[in-house]
């Protein structure tokens, strides 16, 4: 369904750093145990994409900045970004 | 006959199992750290639920590379009894003992509920002597138990009959309600081509005496007894 | 230093404690000790105010083991074991990031229950929120049963009780209070009591961060929101699962002098109370606490709250034996200090002092007594005369009809089935759970190896509170107490938790120590020892206090668990009420939901009567004659009928003449008003002789109600509504 | 730390098209409630940074699609892209 007014948004939503990140730590002690000993730290975040429809590229970006704001990441404890795309 | 419950930090059903072996089947029982190598001593494993590892990444991806899996592994190869439940069904399919995934329930939420299976498979060294049809009365608690596998996966554990247990009402029917977690096909449990390795969601290890709301897993636990004939010839 | 009011401010200490921890110190304190001043004399440390009052609580009897003063409190519960429990709150965090703040909540209470030598058995959670039409207030609801249902389904101890309520009150500012039981041998208790100069101090479990710096003060101060936004914690159950294993197994193996956990303050607290409870001093050194972040000061490292963390005094000779121990559970624990003979907690950073005070100041916070006063606008609700309220109609064109009415209570979330909570918490792991959330008015655990039972429940009707304290307060413990009878247990123990507003506000003040007083009170009537408990203050929002919420967490024992009750009806029986038959509609549900009013007095309560209703009501259960009880609280009698009747899949026929005619005449106050004591049980019919010889023995007043059969619940000619209408509102409420 | 040989991956692993994705139904449900009806789909995923030393970047790119293939991505339900950046 590509259209003139197709976007995607792809949204990576982190821990902001200093927050305890226990996914992080267990999947960095996990990787150790497999050998992959070059590996320092590890963080899991979310990976949201959003199909949308808007005029333009700068429309779309408002509106998935204020969704982020709103309710992809809380702002307590995480931060985000995001690029919008042609879908 | 003599059971090992392997234990991976984070497990939290192993005093379960262990308890359900002892209490409930009166039969020899150990835990088994999961640094552990020799299973040599045991007759049939356990691999007990819990949260290993957290399930921080995927439930079961990381507990699958623990040291002792080689040696599950190896026994599950020898046609030796496993049985894995709930994170321990996870762990078998991370670990590729057990055909395709569990899922995010589609409720998004932690399930805790007693609910029904229907027994499809009595070939299994955990359903034989279980009439296929029979129904059981079982508890389910957990958040990752969509049972998930492609259309060609699916296709084939049907027609070869390696769907274990089935949700279904109290009547045996499969029904969408009676799915309380989104499994296609209502799977509730799947073993393997040789049908010695089981892997379900519901938990028999926490019915084991009516007080505490059913027995109906005793009968899931002591059929590996019956066919522990079989395993015992196999050494 | 130079003081300033902001400087004071950050740390929540007034100038007049200011000057006294210089007049006691004999010099100005430097920034890192005025910082663990602020924390340990905060309200959540120091309870400066809550203290002078707690005094009042009765907190001995013959099966207390161990009272207030400790992580948790115990009781002897026969076979050579005790119960161990203990409760908190979580409030602020929880409104800040309900997950996070709730799941915390749950680590925090299960550690100050294994640090006493414990195996947590059962988590209860109690709750309260604002109206869900709100949206943020279903954020904060799902966050906080989000959280807790992960920390303990993780953990693997289940969560098989609690309680819930909403009201307009809490918008915002929720109550997260978390209870832990665990069990014991009683000979193998341990106590948080830091003994032996020349012992080594460990820190255990999660590497330090700056998390949650200033926690304890950030829950003593109002509108958290507005003033601390990076004080998130998040929590890591998995890493707590080892460490309650461990710390049990290096507790059995009897190589450690004391353990305690850290929470609020951190370091600061844990060293200067295990330290003051053992008479002693702890010399620490920052540079060897393993860390998070890089750059971290002591200060930070002093008042850090970062979760799964445990303190723990061992020999230098059973060292090893005890680093192997964290070591095989795949967990970290540093030598960060030793205990010293001086009394001083001394802070130091690569053996270069930074701070030093002696214990007993940072322990001995300055208490206040305060003048109360009953806010005018709350006595004039309590004394509204609610005769001007119009009764139900006979008829639809009447006005509100008794069936309309029962829907709609049903159908509140304050009395909604609580299946959409419990249902994602696991209740069933450990295979102990004989009546798990919903079927029965407490929960009920039996412990392996034993006869003995354990039933858990915890309770607090904020309205009853609001409209008066003192009466609220006797209502919460009856009521707790009362849910553990309905199941065949004896009251044992109690912990609370005091949920209150701004104590330096007459109003909140007077709600609190008449609150103190009723509770105290009402245990010394119902012979139940207060053994543990927190203090929860300042719980404000927009300048508002919340409802007073005097939450009582109860643990009951049952010799031979295997004579419990539930509340579910069977098919066929007899229905009794026992108790008052007489009911108020002052502070009920009905009046709230569907006058929108919150007026009027709480029922009255008769404690001796309450003590006799709950004595006959175990005793039937016991002796097998009473098959099923539940007490009558929200929503009056036809609300707890209809709760059984839908537990129990089946409808019943009964009698509501004699109760409209002790109710003067008035329809709503027969069927939904609310009293103290009323319990309803049931008989099977060729038992009906024994139960009410069994009632007259105790001089109990008691209704003969009528009989289950049918699908339908009728009451009288006030209405006839069938199961799976019923069943429908009921179960729609919180969904 | 930032030093000749140290890489950051950003790994992205989503559901597979074809697996059901609840999650991020409930996640366009609640965007929907919260008047952004442009939005016509949402898949939620995970995004993972891992930290490691690396001679150079093809040898730090082997390394990270290892332990996707082995660890942080399973193949029965999900797929995985990564880049590797200078840390
Ligand atoms: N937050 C909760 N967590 C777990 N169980 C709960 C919670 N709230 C209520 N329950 C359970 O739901 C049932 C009904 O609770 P409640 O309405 O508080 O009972 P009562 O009115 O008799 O005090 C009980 O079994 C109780 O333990
Ligand atoms: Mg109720």
């Amino acid at each position: 369904m590509t259209s003139e007014k197709a976007w995607r948004a792809d949204v990576y939503v982190a821990l902001k750093a200093g927050v305890n990140d226990p996914q992080g730590l267990a999947v960095r002690d996990g990787l150790h145990r497999l050998g992959y000993d070059e590996v320092s730290q590890v963080r899991v975040g979310r990976y949201i994409q959003v199909w949308l429809e808007a005029p333009d590229e700068e429309a779309a970006a408002a509106r998935v900045r204020e969704m982020c704001e709103r309710l992809l990441a809380n702002p307590v404890i995480e931060e985000y970004r995001f690029h919008v795309v042609r879908a | 006959m003599r059971f090992a419950v392997i234990t991976f930090p984070g497990s939290n059903g192993d005093h379960d199992a262990l308890m359900a072996i002892q209490m409930g089947l009166g039969q020899p029982v150990e835990l088994v750290w999961h640094t552990e190598t020799d299973l040599s001593r045991f007759d049939c494993l356990i691999i007990p639920g819990g949260f290993s590892y957290g399930d921080y990444l995927r439930a079961g991806a990381i507990a699958r590379f623990a040291p002792v899996m080689e040696s599950v592994r190896a026994f599950a190869e020898a046609g030796g009894p496993v049985l894995g439940i709930c994170n321990g069904f996870q762990i078998l399919t991370e670990a590729g003992l057990l055909p395709g995934a569990l899922l995010r329930n589609a409720s998004l939420s932690f399930e805790c509920a007693w609910v029904h299976v229907r027994v499809d498979n009595d070939r299994t060294p955990w359903t034989r002597a279980l009439a296929p049809g029979t129904i059981l009365r079982l508890p389910i608690a957990h958040g990752e138990g969509r049972y998930y596998a492609d259309d060609a996966t699916l296709e084939r554990l049907e027609r070869e009959g390696r769907v274990v247990f089935r949700y279904v009402d109290a009547d045996g029917r499969v029904t969408p309600e009676a799915n309380p977690n989104g499994s296609l096909n209502n799977i509730a449990g799947v073993c393997n081509e040789r049908g010695n390795v089981v892997g379900l969601m519901p938990h028999p290890e926490r019915a084991y005496d009516r007080l505490i709301g059913g027995d109906d897993g005793l009968r899931v636990l002591s059929a590996v007894l019956r066919a522990g004939v079989a395993a015992a010839s196999r050494s | 230093m130079q003081v300033t009011p902001e400087i004071l401010a950050e740390v929540a200490l007034t100038e007049d404690e200011y000057r006294l921890i210089v007049e006691r110190l004999g010099r100005e304190p430097n920034p890192v000790e005025l910082g663990m001043f602020g924390a340990m004399w905060s309200e959540h440390c120091g309870y400066k105010n809550s203290r002078p009052l707690l005094k009042r609580l009765p907190t001995s009897g013959p099966r207390v083991v161990q009272g207030p003063g400790e992580n948790a409190g115990a009781v002897d519960i026969g076979e050579g074991l005790v119960a161990v429990l203990k409760i908190e709150s979580h409030n602020h965090p929880s409104a800040v990031e309900p997950f996070q703040g709730a799941a915390t909540g749950v680590g925090g209470i299960v550690r100050d229950i294994f640090t006493m030598g414990a195996r947590p058995v059962a988590i209860l959670d109690s709750l309260r929120f604002g109206p869900l039409e709100e949206p943020r207030n279903r954020y904060l609801f799902h966050g906080v049963v989000g959280g807790i249902g992960w920390y303990g389904n993780c953990l693997g101890i289940p969560t098989v009780a609690g309680d819930v309520f909403f009201d307009p009150g809490y918008s915002a500012n929720p109550l997260v209070n978390a209870m832990c039981v665990g069990v014991a041998r009683r000979d193998a208790l341990v106590r948080a009591r830091a003994t032996g100069p020349g012992n080594l101090v460990l820190l255990v479990g999660a590497d330090t961060g700056r998390d949650g710096i200033h926690g304890a003060t950030f829950a003593s101060v109002e509108d958290p929101e507005k003033s601390h936004r990076g004080v998130v914690q998040v929590g890591n159950p998995f890493l707590e699962k080892l460490l309650l294993e461990a710390c049990l197994e290096a507790l059995e193996s009897g190589c450690v002098v004391a353990m305690q956990d850290l929470g609020a303050a951190g370091l600061t607290s844990s060293t200067a109370e295990t330290a003051a409870r053992g008479g002693v001093g702890i010399e620490i050194d920052v540079a060897k606490v393993p860390r998070r972040e890089a750059g971290m000061t002591p200060y930070e490292v002093m008042l850090s709250e970062s979760q799964e963390r445990m303190l723990v005094i061992v020999e230098p000779s059973k060292l090893e034996v005890v680093e192997a121990i964290f070591r095989r559970w795949e967990l970290h624990a540093a030598v960060i200090g030793r205990v010293t003979g001086d009394g001083m907690l001394r802070v130091l950073e690569d053996g270069r002092p930074v701070a030093e005070v002696p214990v007993r100041l940072l322990t001995d916070a300055p208490t206040y007594v305060r003048q109360g006063r009953e806010d005018p606008e709350i006595a004039a609700l309590r004394n509204r005369d609610l005769s001007a309220v119009p009764d139900l109609g006979r008829s639809p064109e009447e006005g509100l009809t008794a069936g309309q009415a029962l829907l709609a209570l049903l159908r509140s979330p304050n009395i909604a089935s609580r299946r959409p909570v419990y249902r994602t918490y696991d209740h069933t792991i450990l295979t102990n759970t004989v009546l798990p959330p919903g079927e029965g008015d407490a929960a009920v655990l039996r412990i392996k190896g034993t006869r003995l039972g354990l039933a858990v429940k915890t309770d607090c009707n904020p309205r009853y509170c609001l409209l008066d304290p003192y009466l609220g307060a006797q209502h919460a413990v009856a009521e707790a107490a009362r849910n553990v009878s309905c199941v065949g247990a004896e009251p044992a123990a109690i912990t609370d938790c005091l949920n209150f507003g701004n104590p330096e506000r007459p109003g909140v003040y007077y709600q609190l120590s008449q609150a103190i007083e009723g509770m105290a009170v009402a245990c010394e009537a119902l012979g139940i020892p207060i053994v543990s408990g927190n203090a929860s203050l300042y719980n404000e929002s927009g300048g508002r206090a919340i409802p007073p919420t005097p939450t009582i967490g109860i643990v009951g024992v049952l010799d031979d668990v295997t004579r419990h009750a539930g509340l579910a009806f069977a098919s066929q029986g007899v229905v009794y009420l026992i108790g008052p038959a007489q009911a108020t509609l002052g502070a009920s549900e009905y009046l709230a939901l569907l006058h929108g009013l919150t007026a009027g007095s709480p029922p009255s309560l008769d404690l001796e009567l309450e003590l006799q209703v709950q004595r006959a009501v175990r005793e039937g259960i016991a002796r097998g004659v009473v098959r099923a009880a539940h007490d009558c609280s929200e929503g009056g009698l036809a609300v707890a009928l209809a709760e059984s009747c839908i537990a129990g899949q089946v409808g019943g026929r009964f009698e509501i003449e004699p109760l409209i005619e002790a109710n003067a005449g008035r329809l709503d106050r027969a069927l939904f008003g609310e009293a103290g004591s009323r319990v309803l049980v049931q008989v099977a019919p060729g038992d009906e002789a024994n139960l009410i010889a069994l009632l007259n023995g105790y001089r109990l007043p008691y209704l003969r109600l009528g009989e289950t059969g049918g699908d339908s619940l009728v009451l009288g000619d006030a209405l006839a509504i069938s199961l799976g209408e019923l069943r429908a509102a009921w179960s729609s409420g919180l969904g």
